[in-house]
């Protein structure tokens, strides 16, 4: 195995082992490959948004344009910040956790949580300024801004179903991130559960890595 | 004049040419399936005899070897069977190709009845009058749901999308009449969605279209009319629902409930049908019809009075199918 | 391993509550506890694979029950049994039912469940809880389901094509769609614990080509789970907010188009045919040798083909669509690569076969199952390639042919495979046997119940008669009253099973640690298995099936 | 528990910076990347600017995958898994296309 070039970890930082386990090795093992096969699960989630995005693009150029001319595209670039600048804390937290400074990592873990909470408020105001300018098609009481071309509804409802799917992960993301923080704040946690925060990391990583796409996918590529 | 068909028959009727040959198709198949499970059935059973336990047998199989075993009965099947994908591939392609002189038939499908339009103007509802050996290509389309177009006797189908055209053609070269089905399914009378083909001479047809055509049909697509609407489901005599039933109503004297009698006419069903809340309630009914105003186009509205008057004419029978 | 420094803690994280047993004092995984708490919190794989046999069995027969009317309905042309709409909404809930709720997790969720970490000598699956998590969601998502069932059901077939289902029908679908929806993630998780667990849990010495093809073919079907689940689950999302806010995407009142619905459906269901079809090969690969005393024959072709069925499978999705108004080219490159299944399927098949030939076969029940299941799957599978020629299918699609083909397939494969890898086990599941005369009796009635029902089928699809027509032309009548008798032999040849299975929990024949004399790992522990499921860790042999009678393989000889 | 950053001493200080160059390194290649793609994205200096972007993408995806997310340390097993999940997407796009691309 081919972990030689990671950078080694701490005195008194491992893992637990489970009962059903035979070894501490071949859990910390079953724990990255579940959640790499959870990851490419959602990966195919997400895919299937961006192919009905990429057909509606085939189908009615001119109305996704108009559309994607909507959105907010510099509210999406900050965001896409937010994100990238919380990934460099996660992956920090990491660092910290095998370098065994615990009270760093749950600082770095918390820096994390609140860049995350960040992208969601800035998605909120987004939300906001995009019902102030009649920009929510599905609401069937409000006039649509675009009426005139009725085939740029599907995009920008298209806009909102991934968009806030992916807050929803983000929002999972947070929860969990906040509630393992106050588990990881504890005395010892890093002796026993120190493969939580690498898993939670892929997690965190992979939640940035779907906006990396989302963002040009949306916002800047039907501009 | 609805198909003749015996009561078990094991071959459908076949119309053209590549009807003809897509039953090739499937009975040279056929042989292959059979050559290639007939073995397996056999050999199974055999081999569960042959070696069951307590009977004393040759049970040493150090002779065979597995990898040339394995690799032939890997790829011959499969080698044998791409020739099926060709000739299908050969024939699908000449289904999408039509000649360019082809007849063009208009088709509309929609929850639950198909609308045939004839290059000359006439339409028909569900039954369609063709001549043979002529091509010819349907335009389909929908105006609801995703219909299919299934002509059984000539050996194809084809979705009806809501959004855009589809087509088939044929050159059907023998006459009849066959059926024809909706074959996607679309909702509540999804089977009653079918009609007949009849395939006739090209004089016949030209005779059909100009005499008896628009005028025989009138009716029978009032009929067709009455029951994609669901009219039956309430009027039939049959019907659970408490409503007027309106077999032979046409012409007659109806009691409405603030005490008026009206003649039942054209104008009164009319109304009755665009606009039921109007105070002309029948006596002892309850006001639970909808209104059709806006749901049924004036043409299909006209069908279906003259088939309610044509049902008084030709007998006080029950309206159904 | 270098550069990790983890430490083994002094004691086990998860405290076990449940007796150790020990040679003299053998507690079996029913006994241990026996609260109701203990068996809905239980984490024990064995356990859960009991709940899901319990409630998988429960929508088999609310499944059957539909198709019995189904078939009730089509004794008479006209109808005057059933309306059209209660016709629509029985095939409708007979087609969600049995597909989500019984044969999607019929044989992985049950046998795998029990089996895979017995088979491969782990002491559980890698995620006991989330295994657990799995069985909640899948009641979670049939509860919903089931709701729309009893407000009034659904009308829109299995296969919520838009936009009848987003803004034609009058039914209850948005309940029966967040169900089917909340469903998939219960597969996704299965999938995902057989991955890590057949990855890492393998005992020492249990390399990947000593693993039963049971556990190959599961792995296969776990890879589809995991790849092919999502994608359906965000079909359905956006079906169920297009039915709920008409965003449009799937509805040309809009300019969307209904026929992108259908591919992302066919994306996952196509390859959901072989999450039914797959795992009853691998039950199919355990009887065959047991009963025939042999080895597998070709068991690494065997075990790749399982792997080749589940690559092959996802790029035939669109031999669904031919007729649909996919553009030719798409359907001609579906139709070719669709005869591709033909390879691995063969091989299947005829190994089988040859493994047969010069074994000791012995015909028990599980043995009939499995012949039964060989032959119907092969005519079922050839059947497939009808549909997947393209001048065929513009004849038969949604015809009965289809439905004929994919009974072969589903019942004649899957349930065929389900009932004989569940009287091989039952043994072990509940360490006693079964009555093998009823066996032998009820695998007759549902073979010939099945052929009756099902063969004529095949007709009436070629004579043109359009699948879920609750109404039909007079002159199909009399191969629909003899498919209807059919369905009714098929029905007693279900009902023997529940009785006498049922019956032997309490009466049956204590049975011995390997009643069969069947070779495999989870035949080395007790009937039924402790809680850890082995007292002490097992040896595992250097072949897999190293039955009496072997062929001459890489220089190896048994006798 | 650790100390502040100001009490680092020597040898942690070189601990950090052992654990840190990578994530940081990537994070400003990640930042570097997306000003590209935004820069292309405000300003539209060509037709087909969508290709160029896409590409940008990519890199940032494989950026995230090998280094955030450390795939390049990971056994052979996981990188084939995060290989398989795009190569999966590629089958659905691609098959998909045939008919949208066909039509």
């Amino acid at each position: 195995m081919s972990r030689e070039a990671e950078p080694p970890m701490a005195p008194g930082v491992g893992v637990a082992r489970v009962e059903h386990f035979a070894t501490v090795e071949q859990q910390r093992h079953a724990a990255v490959l579940g959640i790499w096969a959870w990851l490419v699960t959602e990966l195919l989630l997400f895919s299937a948004l961006f192919l009905v995005a990429l057909v509606l693009r085939l189908q009615h150029p001119e109305a996704v344009k108009a559309a994607a001319l909507h959105l907010k595209f510099w509210i999406g670039a900050v965001n896409t910040v937010v994100l990238i600048c919380s990934s460099l804390t996660m992956s920090m937290a990491i660092a910290f956790s095998r370098m065994g400074w615990q009270r760093a990592m749950v600082r770095a873990m918390l820096a994390t949580a609140a860049l995350g909470s960040l992208f969601l408020v800035l998605k909120g105001y987004e939300y906001y300024a995009d019902y102030e300018e009649h920009m929510m098609p599905f609401l069937a009481l409000r006039p649509y801004a675009l009426a005139e071309t009725p085939a740029s509804r599907l995009f920008v409802n298209l806009y909102y179903v991934a968009t806030s799917l992916h807050g929803l992960h983000l929002f999972t993301g947070i929860s969990i991130l906040l509630g393992m923080t106050w588990m990881a704040a504890k005395p010892g946690f890093l002796a026993r559960h120190q493969n939580w925060i690498e898993v939670y990391g892929l997690y965190w990583h992979f939640i940035d890595l779907i906006w990396i796409l989302a963002f040009p996918i949306l916002y800047v590529v039907n501009r | 004049m609805s198909p003749h068909q015996s009561a078990l028959e094991l071959w459908p009727a076949s119309a053209s040419a590549v009807a003809v040959e897509t039953d090739y198709l499937i009975l040279a198949f056929t042989v292959l399936t059979l050559v290639l499970t007939v073995p397996v059935f056999l050999g199974i059973t055999y081999f569960a005899i042959r070696y069951r336990d307590g009977v004393e047998a040759d049970r040493d199989t150090s002779g065979l070897r597995s990898n040339l075993i394995e690799i032939s009965w890997m790829l011959i099947p499969f080698l044998l069977t791409l020739i099926f994908f060709a000739w299908g591939a050969r024939l699908f392609i000449i289904s999408k190709n039509p000649p360019a002189d082809t007849m063009v038939i208009e088709a509309i499908g929609r929850q639950w009845m198909w609308k045939f339009q004839h290059p000359t103007g006439q339409s028909e509802i569900n039954d369609l009058h063709l001549p043979v050996g002529q091509p010819i290509k349907i335009r389909i389309i929908s105006q609801d749901v995703i219909h299919a177009l299934y002509l059984p006797a000539l050996r194809v189908q084809m979705a009806a999308l809501p959004d855009r055209y589809t087509e088939l053609w044929f050159k059907a070269d023998r006459t009849g009449t066959f059926r024809l089905y909706c074959s996607e399914y679309c909702g509540s009378d999804h089977s009653v969605m079918d009609g007949n083909l009849t395939l006739m001479t090209q004089s016949d047809y030209q005779h059909w279209l100009t005499h008896s055509g628009a005028q025989i049909t009138a009716v029978a697509a009032g009929r067709a009319i009455y029951n994609a609407y669901g009219c039956g489901a309430c009027h039939d005599a049959r019907a659970q629902v408490k409503a007027p039933k309106l077999a032979g109503l046409f012409g007659r004297p109806v009691k409405l409930a603030d005490g008026r009698t009206v003649t039942a006419d054209e104008n009164y069903l009319r109304e009755k049908i665009l606009n039921p809340n109007g105070n002309r309630l029948a006596e002892g009914y309850k006001q639970i019809m909808p209104s059709f105003a806006g749901v049924i186009p004036a043409d299909d509205l006209g069908r279906l009075i003259d088939y309610l008057k044509a049902d008084t004419q030709t007998a006080d029978g029950e309206a159904t199918r | 391993m270098s550069g990790t420094s983890a430490i083994e803690s002094g004691f086990a994280e998860r405290e076990p509550h449940i007796p150790e047993p020990t040679l003299d004092r053998p507690i079996d995984y029913l006994h241990a506890q026996s609260t109701l708490r203990s068996w809905f919190l239980a984490t024990d794989h064995k356990r859960i694979a009991i709940l899901y046999l319990a409630s998988i069995t429960a929508f088999f027969i609310i499944g059957a029950v539909a198709a019995g009317i189904v078939r009730l309905a089509l004794v008479v042309p006209d109808g005057a049994i059933l309306t059209n709409d209660t016709y629509n909404k029985a095939f409708t809930i007979h087609g969600v039912v049995m597909v989500w709720f019984f044969l999607i997790p019929s044989i992985p969720a049950t046998f795998g469940n029990f089996l895979i970490p017995l088979m491969i000598g782990a002491k559980d699956l890698a995620f006991p809880k989330l295994n657990l998590t799995s069985w909640y969601i899948f009641m979670a998502g049939a509860l919903f389901t089931m709701v729309s069932v009893v407000l009034g059901g659904v009308d829109t077939g299995w296969t919520f094509y838009a936009p009848l289902s987003t803004a034609f029908s009058n039914s209850w679908v948005l309940p029966a769609l967040i169900g089917v929806t909340i469903v998939g993630f219960s597969s996704i998780l299965t999938g995902l614990n057989f991955v890590v667990t057949i990855h890492t849990m393998r005992t020492p010495g249990m390399t990947w080509f000593r693993l039963p093809i049971f556990v190959w073919a599961h792995y296969a079907t776990s890879l589809i789970f995991l790849l092919a689940t999502p994608v359906i689950t965000t079909a359905l999302i956006l079906l169920i907010l297009e039915r709920a806010f008409h965003i449009g995407v799937f509805d040309p009142a809009y300019g969307g188009d209904p026929v992108l619905f259908q591919h992302l459906f066919w994306f996952y269901s196509h390859p959901a045919v072989y999450i039914m079809v797959l795992p009853g090969m691998g039950v199919i690969s355990e009887i065959v040798p047991a009963f025939a005393q042999k080895k597998l024959f070709g068991y690494r072709f065997v075990a790749y083909a399982s792997i080749g069925l589940a690559s092959v499978t996802f790029f035939v999705w669109g031999h669904h669509m031919f007729v649909n108004g996919q553009s030719d080219l798409a359907s001609l490159a579906f139709s070719a690569l669709s005869f591709a299944v033909a390879v691995p399927s063969a091989v299947k098949v005829y190994n089988w076969t040859a493994t047969i030939h010069k074994g000791r076969i012995r015909l028990d029940t599980p043995m009939l199952y499995a012949m039964g299941y060989i032959g119907l799957f092969v005519l079922g599978g050839l059947t497939g390639l009808y549909l997947a020629t393209l001048a065929i299918n513009q004849h038969i699609h949604a015809t009965y042919f289809v439905v004929a083909h994919f009974h072969y397939i589903m019942v004649g494969g899957t349930v065929l495979a389900f009932l004989g890898g569940l009287h091989f086990w039952w043994p072990k599941f509940t360490g006693r046997m079964y009555n093998e005369a009823w066996g032998r009796i009820s695998a007759l009635f549902i073979f010939i119940g099945f052929n009756v029902t099902f063969f004529p089928q095949f007709i009436l699809g070629y004579l043109g008669m359009p699948r879920r027509y609750g109404t039909y032309p007079p002159e199909f009548q009399l191969l629909n009253v003899l498919s209807s008798a059919g369905a009714t032999i098929l029905a007693a040849g279900y009902l023997f099973p529940m009785v006498y299975l049922l019956y032997s929990l309490w009466f049956g024949r204590r049975a011995p640690a390997n009643p069969w004399d069947a070779k495999g790992l989870e035949w080395e522990t007790a009937s039924p298995p402790p809680p850890h499921n082995f007292l002490s860790l097992p040896e595992v042999p250097r072949v897999p099936y190293d039955y009496p009678i072997q062929e001459r393989e890489s220089g190896r000889q048994h006798t | 528990m650790r100390n502040p950053l100001a009490r680092l001493t020597d040898e942690d200080r070189a601990r950090l910076r052992q654990h840190l160059r990578v994530p940081v390194l990537s994070f400003l290649a990640l930042l570097g990347l997306l000003a590209v793609n935004v820069t292309l994205g405000a300003t539209l200096p060509f037709a087909q600017v969508w290709a160029l972007e896409l590409a940008v993408v990519a890199v940032m995806v494989a950026v995230i995958l090998l280094f955030s997310m450390e795939i390049r340390h990971e056994p052979p097993l996981v990188r084939l898994f995060a290989g398989l999940g795009f190569f999966w997407v590629a089958i659905l796009v691609g098959m998909t296309l045939t008919d949208y691309l066909g039509r």
